[in-house]
């Protein structure tokens, strides 16, 4: 028979809020959002290192996310783009997978007129081409522009320091989307809320690990401690040195000039943006202060126009 | 999977996944393991971080490919070509491993005077019957036998009779009747071929004898040179050379190389034959039977391996005891075990087995008096393969047919062929989740007839998802692990055991009574596996189902019991720990011998076991058969003297103080029987195999190189063109195509012959990760269909621009058969072959889109063929001729019978608040 | 840029948020086998209430250690999915539409056709005189799907009992 | 269920990776509003505060207007929501770090008090308290000098939120927020400018014509600005005579119009006529860029 491991043993207490009339319910929702949860005590910051080496673009990762977080299907097109049809990140596709063809000339060349093809080209080309895939998600960066924009603090740096939309605050004002370096962010035509990964934070307050994570058959999606992850990534870029693979580069392990680390980073064989990844994301916080002493310094001198033409000939 | 059989004695992977990360070489051929056993692939890739070498053949670059440190693509249908190429170069560079060879395998058994090969005969092995195009092998009459041994010396008992050719057991479809069916009226026993009447068969230990197999081993495989394969398959010589090179590298003593296999070499007519070359190279090279060595066979299905044992197959018993003919050996038992049974090695127990089955059937009624009931079995008289069954039902010769979780309207190879056949039936009844093709072909078929014109009387009984129901799964590795039921099924959801059970009860009760002889099987069948008492669900409730059987009741016949004993803790039959322990008397009942030993004693279903232990090879979790040995043959992990061949390569060793067989496996070979045993002459059954004679399935003993009489088309591989492809056979240019396939030609199933001009380009059908066969599990699932929507074609840049395709736009592909249409995927995963001088080009077709669910499309499988191979009818998907040219299908184009359900589609279960429980019971995620 | 000074604010937490934990809590899992390929995953099955809630590759298992592929990971919607038929569907021939019918009425129905084919076509020697003891009029297909119980009933009941020769499944294909 | 186009992507993921938020036609009018609620509230405080004599009626008409065009502005807002009610869990926390968050206060700040405004107005027209009612005096005093900062600070805010995004465009207008607070300020001018022809304040009229002359040309140098931010995009994506097309517009619009139409005179008619074409010159722009990171991606 089956194990119970998970059974509860105690009935659950659960705190059932006492029945109330449509007014109470009303002021509730109005109220609600401004009580604030005690704060949980801070845990050590967990994060995503994603191998890409290892991927074998099975999108485990997407189905396992769909199933955890009970998302709906993104729509049935065929987008042609090598086996990548799930085309971006979404507030319903939180893991999206990637498929880079490298080859000579990836291009289909044009019809020609008998169409035949001389032999010369084939058969004998080398075969130093390469299929990349990757599975990208949500950054959780240390500091998230998303977070920084979020004007209802729906979005929190939760107690395992990852990006958290908490979806019974967001209100859609869709800021979050417009700060996103990375894309990932968009607002549900569903509910009208911002979602993306929540790196199962669910899951994790129960010790488990994030359905992604768990689900990839080649731990190219590998979970934990932050500083583990980071040294297990710098020790398998230096074994691909040795084996000679070229361009292995680890990207968001590490603080850049205009942007902090990531908590989910990558191990990567190629540029960036082969990879669809800013070469070098930008954090946009880094203006604000800027435009405001800017637009204050505008404002003024505009301002001080009618001033002096009322104080002028205005009296 | 008769290739591993007739080689080595079983027909199943003769290892298991994990042992993958042992290994020092993986050649994966004929299987997309990276996207058809993804998970599977972990192990691979565990290899290859310890070091390994991955090595990808096949006709695209695929994910898997992506992964390997090796990609060679050859065209397809080529293997067999490619793989002797890998024979001749270690052969002819003398990269064998000596001391394996020489006492592992039959290299140094004499082969009969007379016996011709492909070599002598441009193409055809001696014994041929039949005009090269289609026809039959007489192993005796071509001296296929070996040296000393009835088969063809003249000995009464086989001379001049036509012997039918049969795979040894350890495989399926051993009956092989033609076409017409009518078994041939006389067959040599087949011990006739392998055992001389006193001991064993000459040998000659030098192996110069010009007859002895590793000569003609090395003769037949002269052709086969890196330059000729390389014309033959595409690829360059080089290429070629440097696999072999690297599996000889990795392969002797220390080091040991596997291959990986799946349907991309068993869906061809020499599919066979391809595993068979498989064999020889790992034999030469001594990777069977050693950790991180042997024959790794993906297969498709959860559990294809135990349907394949307990035998929902026409030509088998469960078990691999062949299902009986109607042949007049086959009248009585003892004749049946006379002509089935061998003298020597493990089968000599054959009737233990059969009388086994027999009592456990039929019980009582089975007697010594009355043969065990022997004759109560249905014969066989002919081909009732599926492929033939439903050209039968085309022709509206079958009035009634079950589909248990299959979509032959959907999936069957030329599925239109398939379709006609359904709606050729009086009544079919579906057991399934959805309703797939094969249940609405009546009314969704796109290009079918009118609702109003088909007869077909359908029931479509909804059956439980396997979180509803439980039953144990043989998987690819021969394991066997209990699902248990989580929860009951929706509605009149039931179980097929549930069906199965009560139809069977229900069809008792109508014959009730009857004292015609023809119904007593079914009266005196032993049918009762009621549960004792209602049974719970895991979360304590009383399950609302009523009727539903007790399958650890059949799973405990199925591993066997003693009718003169009853268990004291149960007054039950005792259960049989082992098929060790059977007996042909008829005091024991046995439903299927290879799985004794998974229920050993009441409340230990080991299939449900689920232990962890540190052995590496976690013998504790599951149970495999036979006898829980998870690395099969491996006597030969340890060199002749009884010795690991090298500390990093072993695995069970013989232990002299104990004087047993040690390790961290199940010996597959007696525990007791020290190295140096040796048979005395005209010793029988395991007497007779030597403490150095790993093959215990086989009479000798021995692996073999050569396999005389265990194939239907020929003792050693030849390279044959597929029954379509665009070129010649360019290693025996007079004999294009296997002598021995069986075609079927009709309206309905038409065939562009090799060579064929008019369909230039090589189709090859393939599987993709994101779903499963022709769909019934993946096309009805938003998850899924949202990863790969469409139907599509993979093409070479070359031919898309000779065609004027263009890349996301639409295509039509044309057989013979049929035409589909697709979305043209142009990549350079797919390269124009130099193939006999000129450009071959190939396209790829996922198989996985039919008329019925969420997203539909153009169906490969409308394309295939009806062909079947002489050996286990299997088909041809792998390489076939096709036209391919730009735009899309006039007529009809399906439309989803289903749309994307919203998602989620119920209010979540509301969570149990943290307080409920305390922390720390979670741990379970890692 | 310096890191880390946003996570360590305190942050605004909703008491949903601070409430929120796995559904997997109070939960029963049951020992499962991925019905997909023949690789065969542990998998675990939670329900609550006689409802799945979840299914997960098992981590305990040696051959899979936790992980799935797309299809394992989508066993969860293969069982909880509106397509699923939950009612024996009845197609009369001849007719455009299905009727669902009892569960009990097609049992019978099926087995009083078997029974007649069975009669009409048992044949217990051939022209040759050689023993047939079979029906060749009906058939079986599938198995490799199914449990392997199940395939050792249909083999049982179809070839032992009843006499059907033509008892298939995907192996051969 | 979102759908995606189904016409073959050529592979690969070059290009930009940043998402554009759903911000539309809403956002543009809810930029346009604001712009003139706090405009005219700035022109009609800072004329009240140094030239009472001349704007204090003038004025005394000019909130209730910014009143009901900021009430159009929060229309704006709230609809533009994905949850529109959800708007007040903008007031869930106060974050500098985030000009919406900043915006929200002060416009928040900034309603309450022009409606203390209007409503002490409201007193007083009905009145209910004595005209000369120092407390009322004191009272309305206050809230405008307050208000100044807050509705400076509801100004102000617009452009940076824009400019301190990722999407393209916008995260190079530096400019951005002094180009809109400009506007704001020249529309303001331009708003007060017609109360005063229509109250007759004579005095009044003739100074805001010349303000308004001179924000014209100082509201071309912050757009200059700013297209100098957007140059290398907005030449990416417009041909040329499209941006010499658009440029004319806003010149006739924003310049040519206005300006002569003041010259024209002060009768409420050449004001009005001012002040529509520089909402229809404002509107242009605000399309244009709004549009940006739909364009670019």
């Amino acid at each position: 028979m089956a194990s119970r491991e998970l059974e509860v043993v105690h009935s659950p207490q659960v705190e059932t809020p006492p029945s109330r009339g449509p007014l109470s319910a009303f002021l509730d929702r109005l109220i609600g959002p401004f009580h604030r949860g005690e704060a949980p005590e801070r845990k050590p910051a967990m994060g995503f290192y994603t191998d890409t080496t290892v991927c074998i673009g099975c999108k485990a990762c997407e189905v396992a996310c769909k199933q955890w977080n009970q998302l709906p299907a993104d729509g049935f097109a065929w987008t042609g783009n090598s086996y990548d049809n799930t085309g971006e990140l979404s507030a319903t596709s939180w893991r999206h997978v990637k498929f880079v063809e490298q080859f000579a000339d990836n291009q289909p060349p044009e019809p020609t007129g008998n169409g035949r093809v001389s032999l010369h080209v084939l058969p004998d080309q080398p075969h130093d081409v390469r299929w990349l895939m990757m599975s990208d998600v949500c950054k959780h960066c240390v500091a998230a522009p998303c977070q920084q924009a979020c004007p209802t603090g729906a979005i929190i740096h939760n107690e395992f320091a990852n990006v958290y939309i908490q979806p019974d605050i967001c209100n859609g004002c869709g800021y979050c989307v417009a700060a996103c370096p990375f894309g990932v962010i968009t607002r549900s035509t569903l509910s009208g809320h911002a979602h993306k990964c929540t790196l199962c934070y669910d899951r994790q307050k129960d010790g488990l690990v994030p359905a992604c994570a768990k689900a990839c058959p080649t731990a190219s999606i590998q979970f934990g401690p932050i500083d583990e992850l980071r040294e297990r990534a710098r020790r398998r870029v230096e074994e691909l040195h040795r084996r000679g693979v070229p361009g292995a580069r680890m990207y968001g392990s590490a603080p850049t000039e205009t942007y902090t680390e990531l908590h989910s980073f990558y191990l990567l064989v190629d540029r960036p943006e082969v990879y669809g990844l800013p070469e070098a994301p930008f954090n946009p916080w880094l203006h604000m202060l800027g435009d405001y002493f800017r637009t204050a310094i505008a404002g003024a001198v505009t301002l001080a126009v009618p001033l002096a033409a009322f104080l002028l000939w205005g009296a | 999977m008769p290739g591993l059989g007739a080689s080595f004695g079983r027909g199943a992977a003769t290892t298991f996944q994990q042992d993958l990360a042992n290994s020092d070489c993986i050649l994966i051929m004929g299987s997309n393991m990276a996207e058809a056993h993804p998970v599977g692939f972990r192990w691979p890739l565990k290899a290859k971080e310890k070091g390994a070498t991955l090595i990808h053949v096949d006709p695209r670059f695929t994910r898997t490919s992506a992964l390997c440190d090796v990609f060679v693509d050859i065209r397809a249908g080529s293997d067999v070509a490619f793989l002797g190429g890998l024979v001749n170069y270690v052969l002819s560079n003398d990269r064998w491993f000596q001391e394996y060879v020489l006492n592992y395998t039959n290299a140094s058994t004499i082969i009969q005077e007379g016996f011709q090969d492909t070599e002598d005969l441009a193409g055809l092995f001696s014994g041929y019957r039949g005009d090269g195009e289609t026809g039959k092998y007489d192993a005796v009459e071509g001296h296929w036998g070996y040296e000393g041994c009835p088969g063809g010396t003249g000995d009464p008992a086989g001379s001049g009779q036509s012997f039918r050719v049969r795979m040894l057991r350890g495989e399926h479809g051993i009956q092989g009747h033609d076409l017409e069916g009518g078994a041939p009226s006389h067959s040599a026993p087949r011990k006739h071929m392998t055992t001389a009447p006193g001991g064993t068969p000459p040998r000659d230990p030098t192996l110069q004898h010009p007859r002895c197999v590793f000569q003609i081993l090395k003769r037949h495989f002269a052709r086969y040179s890196p330059e000729v394969v390389s014309r033959v398959c595409g690829c360059t010589p080089e290429e070629l050379v440097r696999v072999a090179e690297l599996l000889c590298a990795n392969s002797g003593r220390e080091r040991t190389s596997v291959i990986v296999y799946a349907l991309g070499w068993t869906q061809h007519t020499t599919g066979v034959q391809m595993i068979r070359t498989a064999g020889i190279l790992q034999l030469l090279l001594g990777n069977m039977g050693r950790p991180g060595g042997g024959i790794m066979a993906m297969r498709g299905h959860s559990t294809i391996q135990g349907s394949t044992d307990l035998a929902t197959l026409y030509d088998v018993l469960p078990g691999y005891l062949p299902q009986p003919a109607a042949d007049e050996q086959h009248e009585t038992l003892h004749s049946y075990v006379e002509h089935e049974g061998l003298p020597t090695g493990y089968w000599a127990n054959f009737r233990k087995f059969v009388v086994s089955l027999l009592k456990a059937w039929y019980g009582d009624a089975a007697t010594p008096d009355n043969d065990f009931a022997f004759s109560w079995l249905p014969r066989v008289d002919g081909d009732y393969s599926q492929l033939l069954y439903f050209d039968r039902m085309a022709r509206g010769e079958v009035k009634g047919y079950f589909l248990f979780g299959q979509n032959p309207g959907g999936g069957g190879p030329n599925a239109g062929l398939h379709r006609a056949g359904l709606r050729n039936l009086d009544w079919l009844v579906v057991l399934d989740w959805f309703e797939i093709e094969s249940a609405v072909f009546w009314k969704n078929d796109p290009n079918g007839p009118r609702p109003a014109e088909i007869k077909t009387e359908v029931f479509f009984i909804p059956a439980a998802a396997s979180p509803e129901k439980e039953g144990s799964l043989t998987n690819t590795q021969r394991m066997l692990q209990w699902h248990d039921k989580a929860i009951d099924p929706l509605g009149d959801c039931r179980s097929d055991a549930w069906f199965l059970y009560n139809l069977g009860k229900r069809l008792k009760q109508l014959y009730a009574g009857s004292t015609d002889p023809r119904d007593q099987p079914l009266l005196r069948l032993t049918w009762d596996y009621d549960f004792e008492e209602r049974p719970r669900l895991p979360d304590g409730t009383v399950s609302r189902i009523e009727g539903e059987p007790d399958l650890e009741k059949v799973l405990q016949e199925i591993n066997g019991y003693h009718l003169d004993e009853a268990d004291p803790r149960t007054g039950r039959p005792r259960l049989v720990t082992a098929f060790s322990e059977l007996k042909e008397d008829g005091s024991t009942a046995c439903g299927c011998w290879i799985y004794s030993g998974v229920f050993p004693e009441p409340g230990r279903n080991r299939a449900r076991e689920r232990k962890l232990t540190d052995n590496p090879l976690q013998p504790e979790w599951g149970f495999a058969w036979p006898d829980n040995r998870r690395v099969l043959y491996n006597r030969a992990s340890a060199a002749p003297d009884g010795r690991p061949w090298s500390q990093r390569k072993k695995l069970i060793w013989w232990d002299q103080e104990s004087r047993h067989w040690v390790g961290l496996d199940r010996p597959d070979f007696e525990q007791e029987k020290p190295p140096d045993y040796r048979p005395t002459p005209g010793a029988t059954g395991m007497a007779a195999i030597a403490g150095d004679q790993p093959f215990i399935m086989k009479p000798d003993g021995l692996g073999w190189l050569y396999a005389p009489g265990a194939v239907k088309d020929g003792p050693l591989p030849t390279h044959y063109e597929p029954v379509e492809s665009p070129v010649g056979n360019l290693l025996y240019p007079r004999q294009t195509c296997s002598p021995t396939v069986r075609t079927f030609e009709g309206p309905l199933n038409l065939l562009a012959h090799t060579p064929t001009a008019d369909y230039p380009v090589v189709a090859t059908t393939f599987r993709l990760t994101e779903h499963y066969l022709s769909g019934p599990m993946s096309r009805f699932n938003s998850w899924l269909n949202e990863l790969q929507p469409a139907m599509f074609v993979e093409l070479s840049p070359e031919l898309a621009a000779d065609r004027g395709i263009v890349h996301g736009g639409w295509l039509t592909v044309e057989s013979a058969r049929g035409r589909i249409e697709a979305r043209a995927m142009v990549t350079r995963r797919l390269r124009p072959l130099l193939v006999e001088g000129r450009m071959v080009h190939q396209v790829g077709l996922p198989f996985h889109w039919a008329f019925a669910g969420e997203v539909v499309g153009g169906n490969a499988n409308d394309l295939t063929s009806l062909v079947a191979d002489p050996n286990v009818s299997m088909h041809e998907a792998k390489a076939f001729a096709c036209q391919i040219y730009a735009g899309r299908l006039a007529g009809h184009t399906p439309t989803p019978t289903k749309s994307a359900a919203p998602w989620p589609t119920r209010e979540p279960v509301p969570d149990t608040p943290a307080a409920a429980q305390p922390e720390g019971r979670l741990g379970h995620g890692k | 840029m310096s890191s880390l000074p946003v996570a360590s604010k305190p942050q605004p937490y909703s008491r949903e948020t601070v409430r929120k934990t796995s559904r997997l809590r109070g939960a029963t899992v049951t020992q499962g086998v991925c019905p997909y390929c023949a690789v065969g995953c542990g998998q675990l099955i939670y329900s609550k209430g006689g409802q799945l809630i979840d299914i997960e590759g098992n981590p305990e298992s040696p051959i899979n250690e936790g992980t799935l592929c797309p299809k394992g990971a989508n066993a969860f919607q293969l069982a909880v999915n509106p397509h699923r038929v939950t009612q024996v569907l009845y197609r009369a021939p001849f007719s455009e539409h299905w009727e669902t019918k009892p569960l009990d009425w097609a049992m019978d129905q099926i087995a009083r056709r078997v029974k007649a084919a069975r009669d009409a076509d048992f044949t217990v020697r051939n022209e040759a005189g050689r023993l047939l003891n079979s029906v060749r009029s009906i058939g079986t297909l599938g198995g490799a799907t199914i449990d392997n119980e199940e395939n050792y009933l249909i083999k049982k009941l179809f070839g032992g009992g009843l006499g059907v020769v033509s008892i298939e499944n995907q192996a051969r294909i | 269920m979102q759908t995606k186009t189904n016409l073959p992507s050529p592979t690969g993921y070059a290009g930009i990776v940043t998402k554009p938020p759903e911000w539309h036609t809403l956002v543009v009018f809810d930029i346009l509003f604001n712009n003139l609620t706090t405009g005219l509230f700035l022109v009609a405080a800072v004329g009240e505060l140094a030239a009472p004599a001349t704007f204090t009626p003038v004025a005394t008409w000019a909130y209730p207007v910014a009143l009901a065009l900021l009430l159009a502005d929060f229309a704006c807002l709230v609809l533009d929501l994905g949850d529109s009610l959800r708007f007040h869990h903008m007031l869930r926390v106060f974050k500098p770090s985030s000009p919406m968050s900043l915006g929200t206060w002060s416009l928040t700040v900034y309603s309450l008090l022009l409606t203390a405004i209007v409503a002490v107005e409201f007193v007083a027209a009905a009145g209910w308290v004595p005209g000369d009612s120092a407390a009322a005096w004191w009272i309305r005093t206050l809230a405008v000098v307050v208000g100044l900062p807050f509705a400076f600070g509801s100004a102000a805010y617009k452009g940076v939120l824009f400019s301190t995004t990722a999407q393209p465009g916008w995260k190079d207008a530096r400019w951005l927020g002094a180009y809109l607070v400009n506007t704001a300020v020249t529309l303001g001018a331009a708003e007060l400018l017609v109360i005063a022809a229509l109250t007759g304040e004579q005095l009044a009229v003739d100074t805001l014509r010349l303000a308004v002359g001179l924000l014209i040309v100082l509201n071309l140098v912050a757009l200059a600005l700013l297209v100098g931010d957007l140059y290398p995009l907005l030449s990416r994506l417009y041909a040329r005579r499209e941006f010499g097309v658009a440029g004319l517009f806003v010149l006739l619009t924003g310049v040519v119009i206005p300006a002569s139409s003041l010259l024209a005179g002060g009768v409420p008619v050449t004001a009005s006529v001012a002040v529509a074409s520089l909402i229809l010159a404002s509107l242009g722009v605000r399309f244009a860029i709004v549009r940006l990171p739909h364009d670019a991606t």
